[in-house]
């Protein structure tokens, strides 16, 4: 039934005669994109580090990680070069990029003409290296505020309180469970960026997968390939692979150092003895160590493992060196070290305890005895504050009241402790006091920003209520009448001497307190026990500044000869000697080159 | 059975397609009257369609199997490509999938604003068909009028999401961002337009002479055909039935709307249309309530674990929600490692443009076809991925 | 849904049943089965609307699923079902008389997995694919990425990645 | 580009014609005959210049577009030739068959069995014609780079004239490729069409490898 008004109806039509058209004036000048458009990639050159992440999160391949600097710690060199004829402009890659560095631009519109070429190069470009028209475009696509793909806070570590801690040795970091270690493994993104900065080259994302997908004989192994002395390492490294995690530049480090700690803490015997199944042909080399810390100990399981016999030294009566005697108990329990001293020996290394190079054993013995030797000795001679009054016998360095507690020697210390410096050894011989029921104040000569000693352990020692006192130079030591002992400093201020140079503490004039103490602990710093080049052996080693010369392989003037660990290297901690005990192990076996089958 | 194919007397067809007497003609792919790359292979007698045969798989990526080896996080941009005019329901089934099977629960604030981005989604989709269905029975002008009606929604969505077709905002989790400053006024300017074009398409469209002539009666959906062809969505609720999934079982917040399913009597193309027009001022209308009543503040997005090996525990699960074209639904087997064993994606356009097409093209004059196939508002990237 | 499952478990002997939710369940059948159960399924218990049919490839058991999804609009519940087939010579029942999209769908799975439905017509006609002189493409065993490669020319990739990178230019002896 | 081997054959057969599967006029009876082309494309040669840049200023201002949406891309055509875009102010409109259009846009992603239509499309299509490849997948492969049904490059099997990247692209930025595309005609640089002529037997190579039920004739004008 066709009604009139259906047919008028369409008329109506007309009325749109009369009204603006839709059509945009987009010929001449096109409409930019909205303030959030997702167009062209840009990526703040400097700040981008490298890491890959947004080439493995891009579905479409369309990401490829190009040398574009030189690399360096923490920066791979690489950049992302972006192809957009893959590219779906998701904006996964900004959304995960660990720095913030890659974003988008609102701009969208790129064409070419494409006969007889290949358009596949033309579009592809390194955003922030091949400029743009849209480098410096101010609008487009950011993550937004409080979207994160990543998990930047890290999984608290369970501490004991600082109240319970006070009273005992006990290791007071507890460990992660097996999920929070699942968890805190689970944020890596396995860029690898932490590799090379470590100096043993460890490699990390591989042992942290393996903590992921619950493979703990896997990263047992993994951990065992470049590190005899995980257990130690898990505990107090100095983790500066923690420094460059591509997670640290927004947020938090993976607890590297933590889940090396849990990846040998659930290993089970079993595990470990698995490691030592791999059959050893026995070689017809002899190699001594001397000194069996951390920079030994590496030398002396990679050695064995390669089939040498070897044989260490040791001064005291335990090894471990100054891992046993510098660190104290609630860091590094003695079990641990124990366990990672067995694996070791468990090779076949042979251990001569108490044999002091130069007091027991000549050196030119050892050197006619053996194929090669390995001297990693460390520093154990205790600097001196070098101040009147520093020859007081209750002024004694941190370095001795830590070995005297390792051996269970029984120290008074008095109730008012001062400790004099900023390092490591410092913050353990306070807190070490602080467990003897000792009130300590510990001077440094700088800032707290300037302080070697780690953060977490100054954090760890305020907790401990532990006093400091900064910009504190000591200038006498005087003793009062009740026998106590009077510490004079005096304030110092921070002077730029040069420009690029940290500042220098220097003395105001006039300035001058004074501190009652019972025993002053001076740990401003150790150096090196030369008694062992007494010989005709060791006379071709040259000394400069009173280190041994020699290159980075450890090899000295004599090559026969090498050296590693505190002694050698400028960071003188355990995991660089560890590091430098592999290496030399590697040098030595290149060296003698022993015949092998096959 | 026995309207599938020409009819059946004696044993043998009623047409001889055999004979010559017919003439085969090919519609599509590259033809204005088809929806999309597919093609209808036509056997004519005259004018009238005898038999038909829809020929698709001009738009197969293999999407099923390109996501078993996609990690979930990198599915997420790939399946919006399986819907190009409405890729939101896509986004929303995959990620509810996934969160079904991680056990997940989204923030509020993100239920909201996926329940906008679907709905603003089927605002311009059926904007879009509505300017299909017209220009396939020869009205340009209102063609012309809805695509630039829908192109002020996709500025909408680019202002908020960041891109005009392929928003990629519902991620695993929640959503990307908020909703820009000023946006809700922009809303309201394009919501209020296109609510005064609907008056206008009523007069061009619905009430003219010609598209009511061409229009009723033609590609009757009948009932008992519903379950038999598996039709769902608006091709049912013109036939008279209220199925429609946002009612009968409730995501995201439309459970907290007012409204009521839209169905029409009549059953053929222009109680379809009719569904369809009114839909949009339902949309409209939704639109609106979501804007009113929606939290401005709280999280987006609950963070996932990272997402670079996230595993998902295994299991296998069957999500679905309410497009423009009815019941769309994603189906997710997990093996409980880093990639899905299988998902597969229920496009509506599935049974639509296939089975029930090839049926109820028969009888049709040829100049119908195109109107035909519109009105069941078939997308083929949906049929074979 | 339960009592319902566990009326028809008996009856049609069905295995691994599981809940997902209230109104989601999977249940296995076997294929002798299964044209009965779907055919009671949907006559006298509601469940009228067949959702989907798809395959998922189990390969290391050597064995299809084959999943049935049905729908009762009703009491508004879904019910899947599972049936396997080994992945050789795999032949299920034909369900096109059950549903008209079932046709569709068992063309799309003969032709994506190289399952046979006796009796289903149209299903040797190529639906998506044409030319395809492969392996069924939806295969597990069938790398779509190596094909591809093989295939198609594709762009070289430049890529490093940054590990090894740094291992070459920082400290290659090592 | 690299050139593919050109196979051997029989002195007696045009070299372009590959393989048995190709239709050509003598395998037809004789009342079909007239149904196929059976020569190869040939170069457009160029007219005197005056009038050749006459001709070019001609054609860039008459694009007609052929309503073929192979891909994705095609949703944001439909905007483009509508209200709000409205290019037919350039001259250019949707024309749906090949015979009638000069502009063949490229959507985005071609699988296999669009390739073919796209190839038997383009062929049929009267010179002058211009290809435009609009989407990052039909530059490199876009996000079907592993997929097992779509080509990779366009460029390998039909010339390309100008690219347009996004996913999608804005309509601006298509219009920007149309206006290069204009830029181009009227320079004169536009040579697809002659490119697929010269190198017509490397393009016929490219589409049967992939095309491997090749069913018609190698040029299908």
């Amino acid at each position: 039934m066709m009604r009139l008004q259906d047919i008028l109806s369409p008329f109506y039509v007309w009325k749109r005669a009369f009204e603006k058209p839709f059509s945009i004036a987009v010929l001449s000048a096109p409409r930019p994109g909205s303030p959030t458009y997702r167009g062209f990639h840009q990526n703040d050159i400097d700040k981008c580090i490298g890491c890959g992440t947004c080439a493995e999160i891009c579905q479409n391949v369309s990401i490829d990680m190009v040398p574009v600097k030189e690399a360096q710690d923490g920066d791979s060199g690489l950049r992302p070069r972006i192809d957009y004829g893959r590219c779906c402009w998701c904006a996964l890659c900004v959304d995960i990029c660990p720095t913030g560095s890659l974003t988008m631009s609102n701009a969208y519109t790129w064409v070419e003409e494409g006969l007889d070429r290949d358009v596949r190069e033309t579009y592809c470009y390194t955003p922030g290296a091949d400029p743009q028209p849209w480098d410096d475009e101010a609008l487009g696509y950011r993550k937004p505020e409080g979207y994160e793909l990543l998990h930047l806070e890290r999984v608290p570590m369970p501490h004991l309180a600082p109240g319970e801690r006070l009273n005992s040795f006990v290791e007071m970091v507890k460990g992660y469970s097996h999920e929070l270690a699942v968890q805190e493994a689970d944020r890596c993104i396995q860029c690898g960026i932490c590799t090379a900065t470590c100096p043993a080259h460890m490699n990390i994302p591989a042992y942290i997968k393996a903590i992921r997908e619950d493979k703990i004989a896997e990263g047992l192994k993994i951990l065992y390939e470049t590190n005899p002395l995980p257990g130690v390492c898990g505990r107090i490294c100095t983790r500066r692979c923690e420094d460059v995690c591509a997670l640290s530049h927004r947020g938090e480090a993976i607890s590297i150092r933590w889940l090396k700690r849990y990846l040998t803490d659930c290993a089970s015997a079993e595990d470990y003895k698995a490691l030592l199944e791999s059959e050893i042909k026995p070689l017809d080399r002899k190699i001594a160590i001397i000194g069996a810390g951390p920079g030994g100990l590496s030398a002396a399981y990679y050695l064995a493992g390669m089939g040498y016999a070897v044989e260490i030294f040791e001064q005291n009566a335990a090894a471990g060196g100054m891992l046993r005697y510098g660190i104290p108990e609630y860091r590094l329990p003695y079990t641990k070290l124990d366990q990672d001293v067995a694996q070791i020996a468990a090779l076949g290394v042979k251990f001569n305890y108490n044999a002091c190079i130069g007091r027991d054993l000549s050196f030119d013995d050892l050197y006619n005895r053996f194929d090669a030797v390995f001297v990693s000795v460390g520093m154990f001679e205790p600097y001196r504050i070098g101040i009147p009054g520093d020859d007081n016998a209750k002024v004694i360095s941190g370095l001795q009241l830590l070995s005297d507690v390792t051996n269970g020697v029984p120290v008074d210390l008095g109730r008012r402790v001062v400790v004099v410096g900023g390092g490591n050894v410092a913050m353990d011989a306070a807190r070490t006091a602080k467990r003897l029921g000792c009130e300590v104040t510990v001077l440094y000569r700088r800032r707290e920003v300037d302080m070697p000693a780690d953060v977490e352990e100054i954090e760890e020692a305020r907790e401990e209520s532990v006093n400091f006192i900064f910009q504190a130079i000591p200038l006498e030591i005087k003793t009062a009448d009740d026998g106590s002992l009077s510490f004079d400093w005096g304030k110092a201020e921070m002077v730029q001497q040069k420009p690029g140079e940290r500042p220098q503490p220097i003395l105001i004039e006039g300035s001058r307190e004074n501190i009652a103490a019972d025993t002053i602990i001076a740990a401003i710093g150790q150096g090196v026990n030369y008694l062992w080049m007494d010989g005709e052996a060791s006379a071709k080693i040259e000394l400069k500044k009173f280190r041994v010369q020699a290159d980075r392989w450890g090899r000295t003037a004599d090559t026969k000869i090498f050296i590693g660990g505190d002694m050698f290297n400028p960071t003188a901690d355990a995991i660089t000697a560890i590091a430098d005990g592999h290496r030399s192990a590697r040098a030595i076996d290149k060296m003698l080159n022993p015949p092998r089958e096959n | 059975m026995e309207n599938l194919y020409p009819p059946i007397v004696d044993g043998k067809s009623v047409y001889d397609l055999d004979s010559q007497k017919y003439l085969k003609m090919w519609q599509g792919p590259q033809h204005p009257g088809v929806t999309g790359n597919m093609s209808l292979e036509l056997d004519i007698s005259g004018d009238q369609v005898v038999k038909c045969k829809a020929h698709v798989g001009y738009l197969h990526r293999g999407f099923e199997k390109l996501m078993e080896r996609r990690r979930y996080i990198n599915c997420f941009p790939i399946v919006c490509r399986i819907c190009v005019p409405e890729p939101d329901t896509n986004e929303y089934l995959f990620a509810a999938a996934m969160e079904d099977l991680l056990g997940l629960d989204i923030p509020e604030r993100a239920k909201w604003l996926r329940t906008l981005n679907l709905e603003l989604s089927r605002l311009a989709s059926f904007v879009m068909w509505l300017g299909g269905q017209s220009g396939a029975f020869g009205m340009g002008t209102v063609a012309q009028w809805c695509l630039a009606h829908r192109d002020y929604v996709l500025d909408l969505f680019e202002e908020w999401t960041g891109a005009r077709i392929y928003h990629m905002y519902m991620t695993p989790g929640g959503v990307r961002g908020g909703l820009p400053e000023g946006w809700d006024a922009h809303a309201e300017k394009v919501l209020d337009g296109i609510y005064k074009l609907l008056d206008e398409i009523r007069h061009v469209m619905f009430n003219n002479a010609i598209f009511k002539q061409r229009a009723k009666g033609l590609g009757v959906i009948t009932p008992d055909m519903f379950d038999r062809f598996g039709i769902v969505g608006p091709n049912v609720r013109g036939s008279g039935s209220t199925r429609d999934i946002r009612k009968d079982t409730p995501y995201l917040i439309y459970d907290q709307l007012d409204f009521e399913a839209v169905t029409e009597q009549g059953g053929d193309v222009y109680a379809r249309a009719k569904v369809r027009w009114r839909e949009v001022y339902q949309s409209i209308d939704l639109i609106r309530q979501i804007l009113k009543n929606m939290p401005r503040k709280g999280p987006l997005h609950i963070t996932l674990p990272n997402v670079l090996h996230l595993k998902v525990p295994a299991g296998e699960t069957y999500v679905r929600a309410e497009s423009t074209r009815g019941e769309y639904g994603y189906y997710m087997v997990s093996d409980g490692s880093e990639y899905p064993r299988k998902v597969t994606v229920r496009g509506p356009s599935y049974t639509h443009a296939m089975a029930l097409l090839e049926h109820l093209a028969v009888g049709v004059n040829t100049a119908d076809v195109a109107g035909l196939m519109v009105s069941l508002h078939t997308y083929p990237p949906e049929i074979e991925r | 849904m339960q009592e319902l499952l566990d009326n028809l478990k008996e009856l049609y002997a069905l295995n691994g049943i599981t809940l997902r939710n209230p109104s989601l369940a999977w249940a296995e059948v076997t294929p002798e089965r299964l044209v009965g159960l779907l055919t009671q399924l949907r006559d006298a218990h509601g469940f009228t609307h067949l959702v989907l049919m798809t395959c998922v490839d189990w390969l290391e058991d050597g064995r299809f699923q084959v999943t049935y999804l049905l729908h009762n609009y009703t009491t508004r519940q879904d019910l899947g079902l599972h049936v396997y087939v080994g992945r050789t010579a795999s032949e299920l029942p034909s369900i096109h008389t059950l549903w008209e999209q079932g046709r569709v769908y068992q063309q799309e799975l003969h032709e994506m997995f190289g399952i046979y439905f006796p009796g289903s017509p149209g299903l040797g006609e190529p639906m998506i694919l044409e030319s395809w002189d492969g392996p069924p493409p939806m295969r597990r065993d069938f790398d779509t990425r190596v094909y591809s490669e093989e295939t198609y020319s594709h762009r070289q990739r430049t890529h490093h990645e940054p590990e090894q990178h740094m291992k070459d230019r920082l400290y290659p002896e090592d | 580009m690299s050139d593919i081997e050109q196979k051997d054959k029989p002195a007696t057969q045009p070299e372009w014609v590959k393989d048995e599967r190709t239709l050509t006029n003598s395998a037809l009876p004789s009342e079909e005959q007239d149904w196929f082309c059976d020569a190869r494309p040939r170069r457009v040669e160029k007219h005197w210049q005056v009038l050749e840049n006459f001709m070019n200023w001609a054609r860039a201002h008459s694009l007609w577009i052929l309503a073929f949406g192979t891909g994705c891309g095609a949703i944001e055509m439909r905007p483009l030739v509508t209200a709000r875009y409205d290019i037919s102010r350039l001259g250019m409109q949707m024309r749906p068959t090949p015979r009638q259009a000069s502009v063949f846009v490229i959507g985005g992603y071609v699988s296999l069995k669009t390739l073919k239509r796209i190839v038997r499309s383009y062929e049929q299509m009267q010179g002058p014609k211009f290809v435009v490849a609009v989407c990052s997948c039909a530059i490199n492969g876009g996000m079907y780079w592993d997929s097992y049904n779509t080509i990779k490059r366009i460029d390998e099997y039909i010339p390309v004239d100008v690219y347009v990247t996004g996913c999608m692209p804005r309509p601006e930025a298509v219009l920007a490729g149309f206006n290069l595309l204009k830029k181009l005609i009227r320079e004169g640089k536009a040579e697809g069409q002659n490119l697929y002529a010269d190198k017509f037997d490397w393009y016929k190579a490219n589409q049967k490898q992939v095309i491997k039920d090749w069913n018609m004739p190698d040029y299908n004008w």
